[in-house]
């Protein structure tokens, strides 16, 4: 099998281009922020940014002009508030970013549509809401039992997916435990996958244990080794997340100025996520570590010869 | 999911009475939202505020309660409170953690559900929710977070609890946009709609704020049943869009107890992220 | 958490009425030939059998005259030839057994349908294919999008789903590895559920693993421990399938005589799975072991205190 | 998945020439039908004779082919000749195992299966099988195992690869029921349709027998590209119901290696189950 291991730079040169649509997914957990600031970093534009929750990556993408238009269910900065730099694009009359709104359940049941290539995906939602009036790509769909109406979202096809894991072989195998969110279904539906691990590990690994396995390499573009890749979002077992970072971006992104100026100092001015770990300092890192082990336990697949 | 909007101007009332301990109307709220959770079984935790009421029942009134939350964890036994809902405290130790597509079809839309703990920025008097926009949907005066989970939780769960700080600004006469259903227009259409479309859900059931409880009556409007200690009928009045109900057997809430309140600044809140 | 552990007797004496929709699943792996026997033994009737592949355990159960109707998509001894039983029921003018047939993504569709409390769910199969046309529950549904046709399967609800898993705790939190057929979404799709398990586990066990759980304890009626209760069928990690007795099945089977004295020698005379363990005896039993173990490794999912 | 039906009286033709070694027809089918998978990515295994060709494929032609099984199984790896397709030898060291529905729904209906590999009780010459019932369906003269999965296979596998035995009673010139679609009626309306309907599937491209190989020509029909070394076109229009297209530039299939029958022999089938 041969490698796909490339640099963060390579991959999102290659594999992501202006015009679009990207989704970077994870649930709280594994964001890749490594891609996104490289993304920044190499100035791609007219993106149409897929995410269920924006989170600050989807803020700082936004605050640096890639994005045309965001598809989304939950725009917010969780437990903290909102996402400043998105909200003076979207209020008012300077509503100028284009928004495509669903639920949570209508974004995984659209990445669920694209992933199995159906034509849509039927769901209990929406009823009675005004959702659907601001949405026309939600619709109503009648059973053809007999049984009433449903409503249904369309599939949703990134261009790019990209999505952080705890490990990978360098042939696009990929594991990961704790929440599982929808990166699943969003890379299966995509065009091109890139993968970001905190370790890449010998195949071996992997089939150890083959129902840890999320996606296959088969449908893996490129494996990016980026440690700390996923800060200020956290990983499953290697670090926690840095609420901290999540609270300092509040006053920081209600000032388009100081906004700029974290941008310079933290994604342009740097080479990659070697340096902005360095740049947060060992201290603050190890900080993250999880207050203990919490061990799987092993369980055996037998061998059958 | 829907997070309570806005600054939380959060007064500290006396205790309620000579030696019982002071506490704030944050704390207040928590407790008495945390006690309505005694006896459910399966609860979906919302952001914010309903986090921290659903820890708390689960660490007093409802042990054996399951805690079920949208980023695909069953049976959660934070060790700390969770400051988001995809915090990796709820996954450590948890009895399942599943994809969305799982949870959200298999957990929420299957029925497993018993009660869904929504927070909100705008409510009306029949529970109908925004959590999208104040204003213009095509340009908002203030862009909240949308739907996230809330829309279907709020039609699939068996009934819903909402938590929420009251004001003139969210307690409104009409809400800017319904992302999330409640008795609609009142109970008699709810329950025909439901009905028809095959939902799960009945509804919600108990609306906790800042100064009272809420239940809702047979018109499926909301009721005033109890007012927190040292809150009044007129702070009601005054922080509501319309003539609310009040129950003729108003009752008084229970001030927090000590342990439910050493639980909240020592265990919870320890920060004082929800209760400052 | 209340116990829900359960012998198999009082299980399926519970659980499992006349009448009922069951559906024993599991595709080659963890078919709980023990809990079907039991329902044999117990001499239930009328039962509408849902099962993808029907195995040995629904010819077996045919045999013994439990049931009404088949609801399958795949009709046969793997490897060996058909299933004899269920042959001499359903060919000629002796079709008396009702079948209601979809393919395999038909069959899991419905599965999910029945899990996700969906009226219907849409696939891509069946275009230009008998199968409609002898089975009117498959049925032409349009994308409200435009984009054209595809087909569509109606929900199934088993009345009893009964699964068979490698490890449960008391309240039913029940993890598998290996294959993972279609069992979590019929037993979400059921109203009732009995897990058989080759080892009762502390909560802990479970807990330490949340990703490999596959059904929540809430979902379960009975946890019934049952060692070797899979076989001939097999569990990954603790025992082979045992090949031989599905070849040994073929000419037994096709003798309606040698069936039923199969079924008082190996049923209706024991009182349940450890006399028939007993009778197949320990040479045999522990042939089928796996040839060496094959550990999946530790992943670590951190305290975060 | 279908299952190549009925008993399989297997002639031991001589061997092609002086010094080579003996083998079956059966032999000879499997290892033409490995053949053809040179090259391709991700091939989607069926039950019976399909499953020793791929795994012979595995160790000769086609090393890192991606062996997909319908119980949910990507990049098996078996250490030896699965007996079915739930084998669980082909789930030890696998790359992924998953559930049926994501196997069905993401890989294969997702459009990541190069080649789907299927048996075939009566097949005709557009490529169409019948895996279902032989006579009527309501009251057949034989009940075979019906689609498993070969349908949606059919349909959703960029191509299809057959490998069965030929008889009057399996080459038929009508099925008696369309369970797995292949050109249609001809090779114009087939390409219509797909493109209508959406279909990934380009349809069937080879059909391996214990007599020839058939590829399929432009009017989507079979068409006799070699016979096996000792076979008659004699006996290949023996063998079928209609009047068969053969290639002016009709081949000889090359002789099994000593190699192939060591690993058939020794590895993959010690017993003679497909081979006897």
């Amino acid at each position: 099998m041969s490698s796909k291991v490339a640099t963060m730079r390579d991959a999102v040169a290659e594999l992501v281009r202006d015009g679009d649509t990207v989704a970077i997914e994870g649930f709280t957990h594994l964001i890749s922020f490594a891609a996104g600031h490289e993304i920044i970093r190499q100035r791609r534009r007219d993106l149409v940014l897929a995410r269920m929750t924006p989170d600050l990556i989807y803020d700082q993408m936004v605050a640096a002009g890639v994005a045309r238009r965001l598809v989304f269910s939950w725009l917010g900065n969780p437990g903290v508030g909102g996402l400043n730099a998105i909200r003076r694009v979207t209020e008012g009359a300077n509503a100028t970013l284009e928004l495509e709104e669903y639920s949570h359940f209508g974004m995984v049941a659209r990445y669920a549509a694209g992933a199995a290539n159906l034509p849509f995906m039927p769901l209990r939602s929406y009823f009675e809401t005004d959702l659907p009036k601001v949405n026309p790509r939600i619709r109503p769909i009648e059973s053809p039992y007999g049984d009433g109406v449903v409503y249904a979202v369309p599939p949703l096809r990134p261009d790019v997916t990209v999505i952080h894991a705890q490990r990978a072989d360098a042939s696009g195998n990929t594991q990961v435990w704790g929440l599982l969110g929808s990166q699943k279904e969003a890379a299966f539906a995509a065009e091109r996958v890139i993968v970001v691990v905190e370790e890449l590990v010998d195949e071996a690994v992997v089939r150890a244990d083959p129902n840890r396995t999320i996606i296959p390499g088969i449908i893996v573009d490129a494996v990016v080794v980026e440690p700390w890749g996923a800060h200020p979002s956290y990983v499953q077992g290697h670090y926690d997340r840095d609420n901290r970072f999540y609270r300092d971006w509040d006053p920081i992104s209600r000032d388009a100025a100081a906004t700029e100026a974290w941008l310079r100092d933290w994604v342009y001015d740097l080479d990659g996520r070697a340096a902005y770990a360095e740049k947060l300092g060992v201290e603050r890192l190890a900080a993250l570590r999880p207050s203990g082990p919490a061990p799987s336990g092993v369980v055996d697949y037998g061998e059958y010869r | 999911m829907a997070q309570p909007k806005g600054p939380a101007p959060d007064a500290v009332p006396a205790g309620a009475g000579a030696g019982a301990p002071a506490f704030s109307k944050s704390e207040m709220m928590i407790v008495a939202a945390a006690r309505e959770l005694a006896g459910q079984r399966v609860c979906f935790v919302g952001v914010g505020l309903p986090n921290i009421a659903v820890n708390l029942a689960k660490r007093t009134v409802a042990p054996e309660m399951e805690l079920v939350y949208e980023a695909g964890v069953f049976g959660a036994e934070p060790a700390r409170l969770p400051l988001s809902i995809g915090d990796p405290t709820i996954v450590t130790g948890a009895t399942a953690v599943v994809s969305m597509w799982e949870l959200f079809a298999y957990y929420l839309q299957g029925g497993l559900v018993d009660v869904g703990f929504l927070g909100a920025a705008q409510i009306d008097r029949f529970g109908n929710i925004n959590t999208t926009v104040i204003g213009d949907y095509a340009a908002p005066k203030t862009r909240l977070p949308g739907s996230g989970g809330a829309c279907e939780i709020a039609i699939n769960a068996r009934q819903i609890f909402v938590i929420m700080r009251q004001s003139a600004r969210s307690f409104v006469e009409r809400i800017d946009f319904r992302t999330s259903p409640g008795n609609l227009g009142g109970a008699a259409k709810a329950e025909r709609i439901r009905r028809e479309q095959g939902w799960l859900g009945r509804g919600p059931s108990v609306v906790v704020t800042d100064l009272g409880i809420w239940h809702f009556d047979e018109d499926g409007e909301m009721r005033l049943d109890a007012l927190h200690p040292g809150a009044t009928l007129e702070e009601v009045r005054a922080t509501i869009g319309w003539e609310p109900k009040v129950s003729p057997a108003l009752a008084v809430t229970p001030a927090p107890t000590a342990a439910e309140l050493r639980l909240i600044r020592e265990e919870l809140d320890p920060d004082g992220m929800y209760t400052k």
